[in-house]
């Protein structure tokens, strides 16, 4: 680990009707440094235009989770390196 | 303990005599097998197509596991989910819960199953036979459950 | 809707894939198998004998049956208890008790276990490794467990 | 059914403990005419002497069911044919 400014790469992932609207399953990117949280996150995948911006138009419908586990909007995605987005689940 | 994400149908009498094998300290086993219904919200359903998040899930199914582990002192458990295809009559999910005695194998499974199915990244996909499909919307009722259990309602 | 006693070993999954059969109304299964347990109370335990009241034991499983079909609208469900000679790790109950969502199916499946325990006319006999044999006693937990639906506790 | 005053033949059953205790897991016996309750026949029992007396000495250890059904000691066993006496039950 290093505290120097470096960029941050991550994994996108996308299920159910987020990975049908999107057209995405899963994508690499770069991180702008400005987001720090999901919520920000959140905020500029609908700022991302289309398809994105349909899809993250509702962001309180949407989940997320860093690195295999559920997170809430405050959280921050500062050692993320996968970040999924999914809708509520409905397995069982 | 021991969680699976398969394709493929599972036996409860085969999985409950792998869980219960060489402990005849278990007095208690309690199941809970999911299936797909014929119905949904009266209209007639065609199939079921179950997605998941590979790696998520048996993370956070283990999570849960190790939670109704630890909170009713369970001897052994199973969590075994079908993703793919599935059917009407088909099964979906099997939990097993076993311990010394009756109120803690029912309750472990219970918790089992509440909170798989408010926590567990999968995603169901109806098809109706008038030809829709949809993806299904997740349920408050079960949200309200999972929760209780955080509030020693149950 | 059956209850069957005898003394033989049951199959859970043959079970449920005869009750289910050709009801794909069925969306959740719950079920609770009740088995020997090698130690009573610390002491290592070697057999049990059961006992019943042929005739009376089938009226009241019935009963009980009907009331949890009538309380929680069970789509179906089962009941098979053994009799005679039993070992630790062996097989004593079985109820199953299936409904279109999960919260009925696992009410219906404690309350049938809640009543069977307290009104079924069953009484187990313990030999213990050093060759005592004694009746097992109730347990107050069963009767108020049982007590509990009638005062919606639960 | 008829309403003349006539001899009260039933069947008596034990099980578990008060079948071995008493030593019989069924007999066949007239009622005395005082005995209309459950309550006073268990109270009978206790009087035959031995081994029922040492069998029913307490009551209220003692579970009796008329025709398969269970019962509670106020009950009238005027119209039973079979009349069983156990503990409480331990199936399960």
């Amino acid at each position: 680990m290093t505290t120097e400014k470096t960029t941050h790469v991550v994994v996108l992932r996308y299920f159910a009707w987020l990975r049908e609207k999107t057209g995405v399953s899963e994508e690499r990117l770069t991180l702008a440094p400005g987001i720090a949280t999901v919520a920000e996150l959140l905020r500029w995948q609908a700022s991302r235009g289309h398809p994105f911006d349909a899809a993250f138009a509702k962001p309180e419908a949407i989940r997320v989770a860093l690195d295999h586990a559920h997170v809430k909007p405050s959280a921050s995605i500062a050692n993320a390196a996968e970040i999924a987005f999914f809708p509520p689940v409905t397995g069982g | 303990m021991s969680v699976r994400v398969e394709t493929a149908d599972f036996d409860i009498s085969a999985e409950m005599a792998r869980l219960t094998a060489g402990n005849t300290g278990i007095g208690a086993v309690a199941s809970f097998v999911g299936k797909v219904r014929d119905h949904v919200e009266g209209a007639p359903l065609t199939s079921m197509t179950l997605e998941h998040y590979a790696g998520m899930t048996e993370a956070e199914l283990e999570r849960i596991e190790a939670e109704a582990q630890r909170r009713f002192n369970l001897s052994a458990s199973l969590i075994v989910h079908r993703v793919g295809d599935l059917k009407p009559g088909d099964n979906i999910v099997l939990v097993i819960a076993c311990a010394s005695h009756r109120q803690a194998a029912f309750a472990g499974a219970e918790y089992l199953m509440d909170y798989l199915k408010t926590r567990a990244p999968f995603w169901k996909k109806e098809v109706l036979a008038n030809g829709d499909a949809r993806w299904v919307e997740a349920h408050e009722s079960d949200d309200a459950a999972a929760m209780a259990w955080q509030t020693s309602e149950k």
